[in-house]
């Protein structure tokens, strides 16, 4: 499909840039006209991508967390989120819910939310070469005033 | 006067952080209303246009509270 | 000086990435905790800035904008605007007040804008290789309540 605008964001993976994420993907997101609700929605899903990329891809390194969108016209958004870290050995097993390596201090629910709250998750990881995670949400068509 | 300026400024003016609450506050109590009168919830410019602000300012100020639903709470329940 | 935090971001060159543009850079600029009166300046000479990427260096073209954002440990933050569009002849000509290409329709007054809007201000430009507007502003120190 035909991409009807984009924008490429690159950051270090350190925690202030979790909160920074979620505004850039929500203010180019907000261009869909979305509700609340929805924004709500996508924010939560990348914050979890984000924030997975900076704990788990980076562990107990700074990287480059790269961010990826593009509006589709039939009003979704698509965005990946991407690292060059550790990589992710089994990604069935990862996704499942309540898996965690993170022992107590990780619910195991990152990966549930992502595809609960979106539309398609695609993960794809190589171990020692970074982790890929696409997601697409289509949004509502705006209900016209008096039409 | 620039001396002055910047007292002024560094006396008088209100954070970003402090502002942002208050615009999400209102934006949270006008969707409220919004969605109270009409049946379904307002679009993002829809809260834009009524709180007379930039959508991207919207979007920052509700990113100022990251769970929108903590600032419900202590108000409404 | 030590950068503390950077972003990079890029998008093609349409008028629907204006106001995503002054959003992003707001949404990173905040961590220094400006006042809204700082903030609403560093927005206008970044929308300045891109538009003239937009307008001026791509004209009838639609290329890449790139934006480069670094936090100083100074409070202050350098921002960096560049196109790889048709670059301006004369620079100094081009940033004296009222001076545009544009005819009626622009005031001529972007640069200005940027310069009183922000504490440092250079721009770069070569024929057909492009422009890199440089901004920099320092943001005052928090005040203390009761302190
Ligand atoms: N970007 C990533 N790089 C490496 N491993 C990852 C990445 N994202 C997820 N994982 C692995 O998948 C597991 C499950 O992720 P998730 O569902 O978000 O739960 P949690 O983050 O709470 O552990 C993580 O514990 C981690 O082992
Ligand atoms: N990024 C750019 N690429 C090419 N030319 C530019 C660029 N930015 C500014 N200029 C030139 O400098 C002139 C002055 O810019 P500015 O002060 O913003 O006024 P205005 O945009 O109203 O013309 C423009 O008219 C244009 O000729
Ligand atoms: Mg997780
Ligand atoms: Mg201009």
């Amino acid at each position: 499909m035909k991409t009807t605008n984009e924008m490429h964001l690159n950051f270090p993976s350190i925690s202030a840039n979790e909160g920074f994420a979620r505004a850039v993907v929500s203010a180019f997101a907000v261009q869909l006209d979305p509700t609340l609700d929805e924004l709500c929605d996508l924010k939560t899903a990348v914050s979890e991508a984000v924030t997975n990329a900076i704990v788990h891809g980076y562990k107990d390194t700074i990287g480059t967390v790269y961010i990826d969108c593009r509006l589709l016209p039939d009003n979704s958004i698509q965005i990946k989120v991407r690292d060059r870290g550790c990589g992710i050995e089994n990604i069935e097993q990862a996704m499942e819910p309540l898996y965690t390596t993170a022992g107590d201090e990780r619910a195991g629910l990152g990966f549930a939310v992502m595809k609960s709250f979106t539309d398609k998750l695609k993960v794809q990881s190589r171990l020692g070469g970074g982790t890929t995670v696409t997601m697409e949400k289509t949004f509502s068509p705006r209900v016209r005033k008096n039409g | 006067i620039g001396e002055i300026r910047r007292y002024l400024r560094d006396n008088n003016s209100i954070r970003v952080s402090r502002s942002l609450r208050d615009t999400a506050y209102k934006a949270m109590k006008a969707k409220e209303a919004f969605t109270n009168e009409h049946d379904r919830e307002p679009s993002m410019d829809e809260l834009a246009k009524i709180l007379d602000i930039d959508r991207g300012d919207v979007v920052m100020a509700l990113e100022s509270i990251v769970d929108p639903v903590s600032l419900y709470e202590p108000v409404f329940s």
